[in-house]
C-alpha cells in the first residue's frame, strides 16, 4: 500500500481552477519530486495536502487513513510535516527552541509542571534537549543551538526549517523548494543531507524544486504539474525525457 | 562564582538580574522605611507602584510573548478589584484573620479575572491586530459600564441585586449596601502592603519566566513568531492563545486586588479602569521594550513616579509629563536615535573599557 | 413617531462620528497608524475657531478657514516631529504610544491656554431647521449640513485618491512603501500630505461637532475621537465609505440603544454591537479580507 | 546596544528615585515656592505658620472644580493673612492635583504631608475624598471637605467635616422644596449615572419624592463617556409629559442640556442643585436659555449681600473669571477652619493630631457667617453642616431669591 494516496484533488479560487484532478501515489521510503513551471499549482497542492486549504473535491489518504479536509494540526499529528517556500521560522527563538517546538506533541508535561519546575519538567526538558541536539547534529547546526534563528545565514535557515519539521516525527516530509537561493556548493550539500535524512529517520519525502540538478540527482520519481493539471508522472529519467514536459518548460522560457 | 556566572545561559542570567533588582529594591526601601528615612509620598506610592508593575508584567505576556495587542487590560483589573473587594466586604468580621481573608480575596480576584479572560478570549482571539485591539477595548469599556449599574445589598433575607438603584433593592431597614452603582464599594479593608505587593511581583515574575521557558511558553512564542508554521508542526493555536490571555488576565486581577485593598473607595471611573488605564499599561510595556520583562518593570516604576515627581511644576506637570513620554519613546524606538546612541554612547563605553584595561 | 425622531437624532450624532472617522480612517489607510491624537486635533481646531469668532470677532467663514490652516500646520508638525522618526521603528506600537503622548500634550496645552472651564461654542452655522410632519419632527440645519459635508468630503476624498496623481501616490504608499519609493514616489511627502488632509478634516469636524453639541473643554475631543475610531473599525478601517457607514450606524445604535434598552448602558450596547459585527465580519463592514499567503 | 538602553533606563530610574527623597527634603525647608502662591510673604513670623493642604483635580475632565476650590481658598487665605493670620499664625495653603482619582488623591495627600501639612481642606470630589478621609482618619488629621458630597466621605469618620450639603440632604431637600412650593407633580430626572454626586442625589431625591407624593415619570441617565448627546433623555422627558425636569448635575452638562432642549422646543421648568451654580458663567452660553431655571443652592453668585459682592469682586479681580459654588465652598471652609482654630486656641507648636482633637471639639462651637449659609452655619458631631438652602431662580440673567 502506498504511504500517500491522492485522487482527483481539485480546488478553485474565484472561478480559477488552481489545482485540477491532482493525483499522486508515493511509496514508503521514496524520494519524490513535484516539478512544474511557475504558477503551475505546486505550492497549492502542498497547501491542500497539509490542510491550509480545504479541497473542493478529492481524497487524500495517508497510510490508508483518510485525512481529507482535516485541520493542519491534525494532519501534522497524522504524520505530515512541511517546510515553506518563503522560510517560516520562529525568528525570535533560538535554533534549539525552534526544534524543541517541533517536538511539542511528542514530549509532554503540563503547564503547571512547567511553571512550578517539577521533576517531570526537568526530566522531559532534558530528553527534549538531547533529542533536539541529535537532530541538529544531522544538519550540522548543533554549534549554533543558542543562536537566534533570525541571525542564521540563509542556507542554515532552510536547514533548520527541515530539522524542525523532522522533529514532529512525520511519516511524510514535504519540502517546498529546499534549495531556493542556495549556491551550487550548498545545494550539493543539501542533496546529501536529504538523502541522509531519508535513510536515518526512515522517512518518505516529497519535494518541490526548480533546480533540475537536485531533482535529477535525488528524486526517484517525479510528477509534473502544468496549469494545475498533472502533465506527466513516473520514473525521473522517463519524465525528464518526456517531450511534453520539455515543451512545457521550454515553452515557458 | 565568577566562573559559574559566566557559564550560565544568557537568559538565565538576565532573569537573575531581574529578580535581583526587585529584591534589592525591596531590601533598600524596607530599610529606609524601618529607619524612617522615607517621605510619606514615596511610602504611599509603594503599593500603587507594585500594582502597576504587576499590570505591566502581565500585559507583557499578551503583547510581548503572545504578540497580540490588547487594549482592555484595565477591564480585568477592574473585575479582580471588584470581585475581591466585594468578598472582603462580605467577609469582614466573618473571617477573623486578615491575612487569610486577604489571601482568599486574592485567589477570588485572580480567578474571577481569569475566568473573564477565558470568556472574552474565546470569541476575541480569532481576530487579529488592530481589530483584536478594538474588541478588547470594547470589552474593557463594557465591564466598566456594567459595574457602574450594579447595586448589591445584603440584609437578613440574604443578597439583593438590582441594575437600577438602591431603592429597587427592596431591602429591610437593616440592609447594608455593598455595591452602590457608580459609588462603588467603600470601606474595603486596607490589607495591601508593600511586602505583599513585592511577593506578588515575584510570583508573577516566576510564573511568566518559567512559563516562557517551558513547553507551553515555546508554543506561545512560536505562535507569535509564525502562526502558520506553528500550526504546521501541530501546535494548538486557540489553546495556547487562550492560555496566555487568561493567565495574563488573572495576573491583572491580582493587581486589581492589590489596588482595591489599598484605597478605601473603589469606583469604576474612566480614569482608573477605562481605556485610558489600559493604554497606560500598554505604554509601560512598549516603553520598556516589548517582550522585555525587566524593561516593563522599570518603565512602570518610572511612569508611575514621574507625575508625582513633577508635582513641583504645578500647572505644567502633565504637560511636561507628555513631553517626557514622547521624548522617551523617540529615544528608545526611533531608528535614528538608536543609531546615534550606538555611535556616541558606544564610543563612550569603549573609551571606558580601554582606560580600564590601560 | 418618536422612533423616527430618535432615528434622526441618531443620524445626526452619527454624521458627527462619521466626519471624525473619515480623518481617522484616511490616516490609518495610508500611514497604517492609529492616530490617537486625532480627537485632540479636533478640539484644537474648535478652540481656534472659537477664539477667532468670539475674541477676534472675525467672520465665521474666515474663522473656519483659519482653523483649517492651523490644524493642517499642527498635523504636519506633529507628523514630522513625533511620528516620522518612528516610522521604521522595530514595532508599529511605538508610534501608537507616541500618538498617545501627543494626545496628552495637546490636551494639556489647551488646558494651559484656554483654561478648564467649559466654553459654549458660538452658533456660527445659521441654517433654518427642517420641519416635518406638522412640526412633530425637526431636523436642525446643522445636522443637514453635517450630513451633506460628510457626503461631499467622502466624494471629494475618493475622487482625490482615484483621480489625482497625489492620490494615486497615496494608494501606492498604502500598498507598499518600499515599492512606492522605488517608483520615485516621495513617501515622506505623501504621508505628510495625508496628515495635512486628515488634520484639515479634523478642523471641520471640530466645527461641526461643536455646532451640534456646543460645549467645549480641553477634553472634548477624546471621547468622540475614540467613538470615531470605533466607527472607523466598524465600517472597515481604511475604507472611506466604510467610515461614513460605520459612523452613522454607530450613532443610530447608540441613540436607539439609549432610547429602547437602557440609558445607563448606552456605551456597553454600542460596544457589544461592535463586537458582534467584528466576530461575524472580522474586518468590519466594508473592510477587505486579506488572507495571508502561505 | 540593548545593554546601553537598559543601563540608561536604570540610571534614569535611579536618578528619579533619588529625586523623590531629595524633593521631600527640600520642600520642607523652602516651603511653598511651588505652592499655589498664596502664602504670605512673612511666613517666617515668630508665631509660626499653619499649613493647610488641599487635593483636587487641576487637570483632567473635572479641572474646573479643583481650580475653583484652589482659587477660593487662596482668596480667603490672603485675606486672613493680611489681617494677621489665625492666632497670629500665618496660613500657608497648597493645592495638589489629584485628577479626581482616588489613588492620585492619596498621593497628593502624602505629598502634602511631606510638605508639612497640618490640616486638610479637601478633597474636592467625592470619590477622591472618600479615599483621603480614610487616610486622615488613620493619621488623625483634621479634615474639612468643601465639596465632597458623598456620605462615605464624612459619615464613617469623626475627624472629617463637610461644608457643603451631602448628597442625601440635597436630594431630600429638593424633593421637599418642590412639593412644598407646589412646583410640579410630574417630574423627570436626568442624571449622570457614572458620577457619585449625581447618582447620590438622584437616589435620595427619588426616595423622598415618593414620600412627598411626587411622581417621577422619567429617570434617564447619561455617563461620563456619553455626555455629548442628550436628545434621547430629553425626548423621553418630553414624551412623559413632565412639568419639571430635575437636573442633579454639574452646570457644564446642564448648559448642553438646555441648549439641546431649546433646539427641540422643549421648555419645562428646570430645577437643579448646587452643581448647577456657575451656569451663567459658562463662556459664550446664551443665558436666556437658563431663564426661569430654579436651583436649590446655599450660594448664588449674584446674591446682593455685601459679603458675596465683595467676594465676587475680589475673585474676578484676582482670577479674571466669575466664581462658582466650589470657590465659595472653599472660601467658607477656610474661614470655618479659622473660627474653629481660634476657638481651640491652636498654636504652631502643636502636632497635627493634637490640633485635630481640638478642632473636632471647636467645630461644634462655631457659627460661621459665610457665603454659603447666610443665616450662619453650625456643625454637629456627625460632621454635617446645618445651614438653610436657598431657592434661587434665574431672572433676566441673574439669580433672584425665591423665598
Amino acid at each position: 500500500m502506498a504511504l500517500l494516496e491522492v485522487k482527483n484533488l481539485s480546488i478553485s479560487f474565484g472561478g480559477l481552477r488552481a489545482v485540477n484532478e491532482f493525483h499522486i501515489e508515493i511509496q514508503k521510503g521514496e524520494l519524490y519530486g513535484l516539478i512544474g513551471p511557475n504558477g503551475a499549482g505546486k505550492t497549492t497542492a502542498f497547501n491542500l495536502l497539509t490542510g491550509v486549504y480545504k479541497p473542493d473535491e478529492g481524497i487524500i489518504k495517508l497510510d490508508g487513513v483518510d485525512i481529507t479536509g482535516k485541520k493542519t494540526i491534525d494532519i501534522n499529528k497524522a504524520g505530515i510535516a512541511r517546510t515553506f517556500q518563503n522560510i517560516r521560522l520562529f525568528k525570535e527563538l533560538s535554533v534549539l527552541d525552534n526544534v524543541k517546538a517541533g517536538l511539542h506533541n511528542h514530549y509532554k508535561y503540563s503547564t503547571i509542571e512547567g511553571i512550578l519546575r517539577l521533576p517531570k519538567f526537568r526530566k522531559v526538558e532534558r530528553e527534549m534537549d538531547e533529542r533536539a541536539m541529535e537532530i541538529l547534529q544531522v544538519f550540522d547546526l548543533d554549534k549554533e543551538a543558542q543562536t537566534t534563528a533570525a541571525n542564521l545565514p540563509y542556507g542554515k535557515q532552510r536547514k533548520l526549517e527541515i530539522a524542525r519539521a523532522i522533529a514532529t516525527k512525520p511519516k511524510l516530509l514535504l519540502l517546498d523548494e529546499p534549495a531556493a537561493g542556495m549556491n551550487p556548493n550548498e545545494t550539493g550539500e543539501l542533496m546529501e543531507t536529504i538523502r541522509f535524512v531519508r535513510d536515518k529517520f526512515d522517512m518518505t519525502i516529497l519535494l518541490i524544486e526548480h533546480d533540475m540538478k537536485l531533482v535529477s540527482g535525488i528524486c526517484e520519481e517525479l510528477t509534473v504539474l502544468n496549469f494545475g493539471q498533472v502533465l506527466a508522472q513516473g520514473k525521473t529519467s522517463d519524465v525528464l525525457n518526456n517531450p511534453e514536459v520539455i515543451s512545457a518548460y521550454l515553452g515557458d522560457e | 562564582m565568577n566562573v559559574m556566572w559566566k557559564k550560565m545561559k544568557k537568559t538565565t542570567k538576565s532573569n537573575m538580574i531581574t529578580f535581583g533588582m526587585v529584591i534589592l529594591a525591596y531590601a533598600v526601601i524596607q530599610a529606609m522605611v524601618m529607619t524612617g528615612n522615607i517621605s510619606s509620598l514615596f511610602k504611599g506610592l509603594l503599593v500603587p507602584v507594585c500594582t502597576y508593575v504587576i499590570l505591566a508584567i502581565s500585559l507583557n505576556l499578551v503583547v510581548g510573548i503572545l504578540g497580540e495587542l490588547s487594549l482592555g487590560h484595565a477591564g480585568f483589573m477592574c473585575v479582580g478589584a471588584f470581585a475581591s473587594a466585594f468578598f472582603s466586604k462580605c467577609m469582614q468580621g466573618v473571617i477573623a484573620s486578615d491575612g487569610l481573608r486577604f489571601f482568599l480575596a486574592l485567589l477570588i480576584g485572580a480567578a474571577a479575572a481569569g475566568i473573564f479572560g477565558i470568556l472574552i478570549g474565546i470569541p476575541v482571539l480569532r481576530l487579529k491586530g488592530d481589530y483584536l485591539a478594538i474588541v478588547t477595548l470594547a470589552f474593557g469599556e463594557i465591564i466598566k459600564n456594567v459595574i457602574n449599574v450594579m447595586f448589591i445589598g445584603k440584609d437578613a433575607n440574604g443578597f439583593h441585586f438590582s441594575t437600577k438603584d438602591v431603592i429597587s433593592l427592596n431591602m429591610e431597614p437593616d440592609g447594608v449596601v455593598l455595591v452602590n452603582g457608580p459609588q462603588g464599594i467603600t470601606g474595603t479593608p486596607k490589607d495591601s502592603t508593600f511586602t505583599i505587593g513585592v511577593i506578588l511581583i515575584l510570583i508573577t515574575l516566576i510564573i511568566i519566566i518559567n512559563l516562557v521557558n517551558s513547553r507551553s511558553g515555546r508554543a506561545i512564542m512560536a505562535i507569535r513568531d509564525n502562526r502558520i508554521a506553528a500550526e504546521s508542526i501541530g501546535i494548538n493555536i486557540t489553546k495556547y492563545k487562550l492560555m496566555a490571555f487568561s493567565i495574563s488576565a488573572a495576573m491583572a486581577g491580582c493587581a486589581g486586588v492589590l489596588y482595591a485593598h489599598n484605597l478605601s473607595s473603589l469606583t469604576a471611573t474612566p480614569k482608573n479602569f477605562g481605556y485610558n488605564m489600559s493604554i497606560m499599561i500598554l505604554v509601560f510595556v512598549v516603553l520598556g521594550g516589548i517582550g522585555n520583562i525587566r524593561g516593563s518593570i522599570i518603565a512602570a516604576v518610572i511612569l508611575t513616579l514621574l507625575p508625582e515627581l513633577l508635582r513641583g511644576l504645578s500647572d505644567y506637570r502633565m504637560l511636561i509629563y507628555a513631553i517626557v513620554l514622547i521624548v522617551m519613546m523617540l529615544f528608545n524606538w526611533a531608528p535614528k536615535a538608536i543609531e546615534w546612541r550606538e555611535k556616541y554612547l558606544g564610543r563612550l563605553k569603549h573609551r571606558k573599557k580601554t582606560t580600564k584595561e590601560a | 413617531m418618536s422612533f423616527i425622531s430618535y432615528f434622526i437624532n441618531g443620524v445626526s450624532l452619527g454624521s458627527v462620528y462619521a466626519i471624525i472617522a473619515l480623518g481617522y480612517t484616511m490616516v490609518y489607510g495610508i500611514a497604517k497608524m492609529l492616530n490617537f491624537a486625532h480627537g485632540d486635533v479636533i478640539m484644537i481646531g474648535a478652540y481656534v475657531v472659537l477664539t477667532c469668532v468670539s475674541t477676534a470677532g472675525l467672520h465665521p467663514a474666515l474663522a473656519v478657514l483659519i482653523g483649517i490652516v492651523a490644524c493642517t500646520v499642527f498635523g504636519i508638525v506633529i507628523e514630522r516631529v513625533a511620528y516620522r522618526p518612528l516610522r521604521n521603528a522595530a514595532s508599529p506600537l511605538a508610534v501608537l504610544i507616541t500618538a498617545i503622548g501627543v494626545s496628552y500634550l495637546l490636551q494639556n496645552i489647551a488646558l494651559l491656554i484656554f483654561g478648564s472651564n467649559t466654553k459654549s461654542f458660538p452658533e456660527i452655522i445659521k441654517l433654518p431647521s427642517l420641519s416635518l410632519a406638522g412640526g412633530k419632527l425637526t431636523i436642525t440645519g446643522t445636522t443637514i449640513l453635517t450630513i451633506v459635508a460628510c457626503l461631499v468630503i467622502m466624494a471629494g476624498l475618493m475622487a482625490f485618491i482615484n483621480k489625482t496623481k497625489a492620490g494615486q501616490a497615496m494608494l501606492a504608499v498604502s500598498e507598499d512603501k518600499g515599492a512606492a519609493q522605488l517608483m520615485g514616489i516621495n513617501v515622506n511627502g505623501t504621508i505628510a500630505l495625508t496628515f495635512a488632509i486628515g488634520s484639515a478634516l479634523a478642523a471641520l469636524a471640530g466645527v461641526l461637532l461643536c455646532s451640534t453639541y456646543p460645549s467645549l473643554t480641553p477634553y472634548t475631543g477624546s471621547m468622540p475621537g475614540i467613538k470615531a475610531f470605533v466607527a472607523a473599525v466598524f465600517g472597515g478601517i481604511g475604507s472611506i465609505p466604510g467610515a461614513l457607514i460605520g459612523g452613522i450606524l454607530l450613532g443610530v445604535i447608540e441613540i436607539l440603544g439609549k432610547a429602547y434598552i437602557s440609558s445607563q448602558l448606552a456605551d456597553a450596547i454600542v460596544f457589544a454591537v461592535l463586537i458582534v459585527v467584528l466576530l461575524v465580519k472580522p474586518t468590519g463592514i466594508l473592510g477587505k479580507n486579506i488572507q495571508e499567503k502561505v | 546596544m540593548k545593554k546601553m538602553k537598559k543601563f540608561l533606563s536604570l540610571a534614569l530610574a535611579a536618578a528619579m528615585t533619588a529625586g523623590v527623597f531629595a524633593g521631600c527634603g527640600e520642600e520642607k525647608t523652602t516651603g511653598s515656592d511651588n505652592s499655589a502662591q498664596s502664602s504670605s510673604s512673612d511666613s517666617g513670623s515668630s508665631e509660626g505658620t499653619l499649613k493647610i493642604g488641599c487635593m483636587g483635580p487641576l487637570t483632567g475632565d473635572n479641572a474646573a472644580y479643583g481650580e475653583a476650590v484652589n482659587n477660593g481658598a487662596q482668596l480667603a487665605v490672603e485675606e486672613i493673612n493680611a489681617e494677621g493670620g489665625i492666632n497670629g499664625m500665618q496660613v500657608e495653603f497648597k493645592c495638589e492635583d489629584d485628577e479626581a482619582d482616588a489613588e492620585k488623591a492619596v498621593n497628593a495627600y502624602n505629598s502634602l504631608k511631606d510638605w508639612g501639612m497640618q490640616m486638610v481642606m479637601g478633597a474636592v470630589t467625592s470619590g477622591a475624598c472618600t479615599a483621603v478621609s480614610a487616610e486622615t482618619a488613620n493619621d488623625h488629621m483634621f479634615q474639612i471637605t468643601p465639596s465632597g458630597t458623598s456620605m462615605d466621605c464624612v459619615a464613617p469618620y469623626d475627624n472629617v467635616f463637610r461644608l457643603c450639603f451631602s448628597d442625601p440632604a440635597q436630594g431630600t431637600k429638593s424633593a421637599e422644596y418642590i412639593a412644598s412650593k407646589g412646583l410640579a407633580t410630574k417630574i423627570a430626572v436626568i442624571y449622570d449615572s457614572s458620577d457619585t454626586y449625581s447618582s447620590g442625589i438622584y437616589q435620595s431625591f427619588a426616595a423622598e419624592a415618593k414620600n412627598q407624593g411626587l411622581e417621577i415619570v422619567a429617570a434617564e441617565a447619561f455617563t461620563a463617556d456619553n455626555k455629548t448627546d442628550f436628545s434621547v433623555q430629553l425626548q423621553k422627558a418630553k414624551d412623559s409629559g413632565a412639568e419639571l425636569v430635575f437636573l442633579p448635575i454639574y452646570y457644564q452638562q446642564a448648559s448642553a442640556i438646555l441648549q439641546q432642549a431649546d433646539k427641540m422646543g422643549f421648555a419645562p421648568q428646570w430645577f437643579g442643585c448646587d452643581g448647577m451654580d456657575g451656569i451663567l458663567g459658562v463662556d459664550g452660553f446664551d443665558t436666556s436659555l437658563a431663564e426661569g431655571l430654579m436651583l436649590l443652592t446655599p450660594f448664588a453668585t449674584d446674591a446682593s449681600d455685601e459679603k458675596t459682592q465683595n467676594f465676587n469682586k475680589a475673585y474676578e479681580e484676582e482670577f479674571g473669571i466669575e466664581p462658582i459654588q466650589f470657590a465659595a465652598d472653599a472660601y467658607d471652609a477656610i474661614y470655618a477652619i479659622k473660627l474653629a482654630a481660634e476657638d481651640a486656641g491652636l498654636t504652631a507648636d502643636m502636632d497635627p493630631s493634637e490640633m485635630c482633637d481640638k478642632m473636632m471639639e471647636s467645630m461644634l462651637n462655631i457659627n460661621l457667617d459665610g457665603l454659603t449659609g447666610v443665616d450662619g452655619i453650625t456643625w454637629d458631631a456627625s460632621g454635617e453642616p446645618n445651614k438653610a438652602p436657598k431657592g434661587v431662580k434665574i431672572e433676566n440673567g441673574a439669580y433672584v431669591s425665591m423665598d
